[in-house]
């Protein structure tokens, strides 16, 4: 399609297109409800639901009690009559209490009734890091929503996926974790609402940057921090590929390992604490299919194994284009290198 | 109690700005407040009140259901199933639950309620499919609108809530009863579903079966309310208290219920006040919390001894009704007994057909390789693969 | 409210055995049941009840609180706070949560409660590292038994229920109040809590800040109850509503509730009504879900205003002691400012010094791994390693 | 010591000497207070507390009401107040309620008040499956509990570290998610309470069978199986070398890395979920410590990634013999191996 006046590209926030995606999804199917903590009048905290409660009424944009674990369960019992509820958490943290409801019941109703009762629900989440929050408010989460077999876990990184995946994601007909990078809600990019993009399939990790030296492999928050630490990287000499993940499952085994096979290095790179993150599963299940094509390690830049600090210390915690790039230097470039840095 | 002070007394009255804005609701108000006195107990006069067709089905539903309950109890010694949470000495509530909906309503039933799903028409081989240790719903929820045996207590509350909702929001006069024991109440999902039921107006209907105990825990270690049906007030909907082993009287609360709930007068929370006659489940020892006494004390309020004494009083019970309806839950017991000494048919592979609508890349692998397992297997003649614990 | 049946009028009557067993509570019964009208609407006449020295306590610690709040809000704006959840209009609750409390007792604020944390007296700087982006809790919780401030709502009460209660199985007459507001009330948490409170019968006063909203949601899509001081009800403790807004009542109803929790007598639930001023932080624009209209009509019921009428009245408000109080309140504000204009020392290592009690081997390789990083940019004389988001 | 008549060791099952490591501790020290459903009067469902009301009175081990979240919130509060409760959560998917709890306070305050307020709580937790337990009853849930900075993660395998490990955990000032392997409950060995064994610190692994070939990982309920598998293994010509991990944090990486250095190959073994479970984390830095040292790639027997099945296919569904042999065949043992099995 040629630009036209209605669909020339200007810029737009993430936040502008994840509103758009759920105005488009309201309008086009009557199943879609979107619900949550100040979701109607206030368009939510971070306003992504702005406009919608004017647009659609109260029934289709709904304030509802604060109770997180309500919210869910309630949305459950609307999934079970036909409804296609797309659920907002405040913040990350805030989840917590709705876990039960996601993890026995969400993750495990069409499975329980061996497909009877579907759950096409979208959990928006905001995550991450790197807006100055107090404590509850910059969880990275995914580790735990990845360990749940029956979940969807997906998470934009660019403008224009925000609306291509959160379409995707509520279209689904199995639930989803959107986790929404909070940080980039901000974000820009030139797009158009009028020519927004294909939808893409779920589940496709996509190359955001060709490269021959090493693989960054990363998602969400940590993606514009992978790209600009390729660009530093080729002052000093390195080519790097970057490649973003988009949906942590179903994982994209085939684009992740073409590229290591190719590369023969590769650092995982997010925010979420190191530890039972998602960068064990993804360095192993690398290692068990491209282990002879390894020249090292796969290695992990991630959150450290804290709590999320508070603002004035978190710029030490989230992985930098520094830590990067230390990293990448530890992928054994010099042909003598010897193991034993210990333990 | 220590009033400080009476309403009314303030000698700023007239200065005040009106009462505080932010106590009026800003919508439309709820139309239903708790009545001044939310809960009343209800006798046992009620079966005089309903139709002898409708007391005789009653009747046929807890002769079968005692029927159910003990033949699923037997299974179990029989290992065909592997646990019955029995409900024995709560068929009144079990069959009212059942009868007091219409087709097209929904019944949640916890773990404990398989017998309601029986009564309302559900084959019980499907309905015991969880806990044979089959899949766990045997039925499609869909189709005979009957939410899957929940476990987790308490959880199916807010769902129930859910689907009420959605169906008004679709304009369907459907709806919803859940069922919770007491010990449920404690849990947070029962405030919230409640909450969210009296804010929406949603058509549900709360069935908590005071059964006396949570497993162990006896009823004054779980709440200190006057009440369960008390706990109404504080969601602004009606509270009902109610002699649960008659059946004509929880079925008269409950077809109230859901009658106000059908013409949008919201939810109600309705307790009544029952017995588990039997232990929690086969594999518990009720020996250990509670006296032989007070189940005997019990067993002489059992529900269908009431109803046996009512039916005869209003000459319903003659030896014709009596003899057919023991004979049809013999009838029922005994196919019940022979398909469930039938294996069902199991398929490995269908560990991963529903976990998603299509199958990921993972789980295609994982599927593949149990197969050729399996395979291997079959081919050395040996047993699949199997846990050794 | 439809009544089915009356009770008593069964013709049963005394061919029961009795009230059902299990319906008695098999352990000692609680020693306080709700009374049979639960609340009270608590009127503004406990000024005149109070001493001239509480009284005048009151309205310093009020204007201070004002004070504080309006510095806390500019420091917000002069970037030196990250945020700040403001309690102007709801000073009275505030103020009078503090000084109903002995030293022994404990407090536990939720975010929006610094000022009551304040008012016990914490140093303000304590009271706000969280919102200032530095350490989570700036003070010592055991030693002023001051909780931290709970971000997660109604997650403290529990964590007060199980204090008090530890309280008194050591022996203890302490006593411990939570605060949570009008939203607050609809997580699961706050109903367990107070479950477990009316249950064990803890030392624990529960005060609902009800002002009116969460954040943009209004109290009528939060409820549908008649007050949420009838929530007490279902819980088997007393409920008390009061003017939050009158300092003196407030104040008469928490020191009540903590001499009756004290004393053996249980949680009690109080419910202020007040208002709150400001939008929910400072990063919310409040016009978007209220008008202009409401807010003046609740200033005209200033907390602050209601108590200089008393005192005029009285004749405590004296142009001395007026000064004297603006004056010492302004040289708190001072004290702040200055204070909060410092930047404290911050220590990147201690991100790993109190994950646990010891560095696990996996921390100490974190520590130095960051050690290493600041040194090499340092040496380098580039600024440290930075999130680029 | 010298076995006497008193300390003679006799067949004790597991959940015998957990009822002693809660007798003892409860004995030993007036802050520990035992709580949770059904613990008193019943001595829980698998009367683990069995006893405990009737010795130490219902203040000191007291069954609550029936909500999760309550019973670790007021058990938080205990602690502030300086006690050491010892909570008891009835199934592992009955532990999800209390999820908000768990991450948000019990691992954090510490931090969060720098030291002031410890949490010196333990929260035990019958976890796994092979009992033939329905749905919500066989949940082997480690995997949420190691995402999460600030709890201690430890589980036992005999019935010796079933006593010593409990009391560790009790004793340790630092919150310990304490999950006992249901099926091993019932699991014997010559043990006595007069003479339980010392008590092991936390955070370290054991190696309970040396071998030169390869290494099994695991932990809990996997512990028997794989040893089963090594004995098999012996037949076909393989010497298997065991570890069991104890803690799962913290982890003890020196013992296993020791051993993988020596034989270098290594599979991981757990009953959870491959996908985001332990076994990515500990396959991941097992690989960036010894790489040079690895003849094959770090391989995995873990659960399916599916919801917990029913009873009547679990077995299909759990790591057994055959699949932990299938898998050490696959650590290419031949000269030749190739790759390309593909993704
Ligand atoms: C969330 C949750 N916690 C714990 C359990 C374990 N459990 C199963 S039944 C039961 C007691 C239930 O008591 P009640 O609600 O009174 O129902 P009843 O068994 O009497 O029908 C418990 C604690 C559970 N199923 N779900
Ligand atoms: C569990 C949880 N969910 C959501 C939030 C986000 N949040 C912060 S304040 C707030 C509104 C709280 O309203 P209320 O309880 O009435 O207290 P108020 O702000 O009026 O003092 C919300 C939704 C939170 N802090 N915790
Ligand atoms: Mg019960
Ligand atoms: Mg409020």
């Amino acid at each position: 399609m040629t630009p036209t006046a209605a669909t020339a590209r200007k810029p737009a926030t993430m936040a502008q297109a994840l509103t758009r995606a759920l105005r488009d999804a309201l309008a086009e199917d009557p199943t879609v409800h979107v619900m949550g903590e100040d979701v109607g009048t206030l368009g939510g905290v971070f306003r992504v639901t702005d406009g919608l409660t004017a647009e659609f009424g109260e029934d289709r944009c709904t304030d509802t009690p604060l109770a997180e674990a309500g919210i869910l369960g309630t949305a459950v019992g609307m999934a079970m009559y036909g409804l296609r509820p797309v659920v907002e958490m405040q913040f990350d943290a805030f989840a917590y209490p709705a876990f039960e409801q996601l993890v026995s019941h969400v993750a495990k109703m069409r499975n329980r009734t061996r497909g009877a009762l579907p759950m096409p629900l979208t959990i928006r989440i905001p995550y991450g890091g790197g807006i100055g929050g107090v404590e509850h408010h910059s969880d990275a989460s995914e580790a735990y929503y990845l360990a749940t077999p029956g979940l969807q876990v997906v998470t934009p990184a660019t403008v224009e996926d925000a609306y291509g995946l959160l379409r995707a994601a509520i279209a689904s007909d199995d639930p989803v974790v959107f986790l929404e990078p909070k940080r980039l809600y901000w974000s820009k990019a030139d797009w158009s609402p009028e020519a927004p993009g294909e939808v893409p399939p779920l589940g496709r990790a996509a190359v955001r940057r060709r490269g021959a030296d090493a693989t960054l492999i990363t998602y969400g928050p940590s993606l514009p921090v992978c790209l600009e630490a390729a660009e530093a990287a080729r002052a000093e000499g390195w080519d790097l590929e970057v490649v973003d993940l988009r949906s942590l499952m179903p994982f994209d085994d085939e684009t992740v390992c073409a590229s290591v096979r190719c590369t023969g290095r590769a650092v995982v790179v997010h925010e979420s604490s190191g530890f039972g993150g998602p960068g064990g599963e993804i360095a192993a299940r690398i290692t068990e299919r491209c282990f002879h094509h390894l020249e090292a390690p796969v290695l992990r830049v991630a959150g450290f194994d804290i709590p999320y600090p508070p603002p004035m210390l978190e710029r030490h915690h989230l992985p930098g284009v520094d830590r990067i790039l230390d990293t990448v230097a530890r992928l054994q470039w010099e042909s003598d290198w010897t193991e034993g840095r210990g333990v | 109690m220590t009033v400080l002070e009476q309403p009314g007394s303030s000698r700023r009255k007239g200065e005040l700005p009106g009462p505080p804005p932010a106590w009026h609701p800003r919508v439309a108000p709820a139309p239903l407040l708790p009545d001044a006195e939310p809960h009343r107990v209800l006798g046992t006069d009620a079966a005089r009140q309903l139709d002898a067709a409708l007391l005789k089905r009653l009747y046929v539903q807890l002769v079968r259901g005692r029927r159910y309950n003990t033949q699923a109890t037997a299974l179990t010694r029989q290992g065909r199933l592997a646990v019955y949470p029995s409900s024995t000495g709560q068929e009144a509530c079990q069959v009212a639950a059942a009868l007091a909906l219409q087709e097209r309503d929904w019944l949640f039933p916890s773990y404990r309620d398989t017998l309601a799903a029986v009564a309302r028409g559900l084959d019980p081989v499907e309905a015991l499919t969880l806990l044979r240790g089959d899949w766990h719903t045997g039925y499609d929820p869909r189709a005979c609108r009957i939410a899957p045996l929940c476990t987790p207590l308490a959880t199916q509350l807010p769902h129930a809530v859910g689907l009420a909702h959605a169906a008004r929001l679709k304009g369907d006069d459907v709806v919803a009863l859940a069922l919770v024991g007491d010990g449920g109440t404690s849990e947070g999902d029962f405030h919230e579903a409640l909450n969210f039921a009296a804010v929406w107006q949603a058509p549900v209907v709360f069935l908590v079966q005071n059964n006396g105990f949570a497993i162990s825990v006896p009823l004054a270690k779980q709440t200190a309310a006057p009440s369960l049906a008390h706990k109404a007030v504080g969601y602004g909907m009606p509270g009902r208290l109610v002699d649960g082993n008659d059946a004509p009287a929880v079925h008269g609360v409950l077809t109230e219920a859901v009658r106000r709930a059908r013409e949008g007068g919201g939810p109600t929370l309705v307790e009544a006040i029952t017995y588990r006659v039997e232990a929690h489940t086969n594999a518990d020892d009720a020996t250990r919390y509670r006296t032989a006494d007070e189940v005997e004390t019990w067993q002489a309020h059992d529900p269908i001894a009431l109803m046996e004494r009512e039916l005869t009083a209003r000459g319903l019970l003659t030896d014709d009704f009596a003899a057919e309806t023991r004979d049809g839950a013999e009838e029922m017991a005994a196919d019940l007994r022979e398909r469930m000494h039938q294996d069902p048919p199991l398929d490995p592979d269908d560990l991963f057909t529903h976990v998603y609508a299509e199958r990921t890349s993972q789980l295609r692998q994982q599927s593949d390789q149990l197969r050729a397992e399996l395979a291997a297997a079959a081919a050395t003649d040996e047993p699949a693969q199997e846990a050794r614990p």
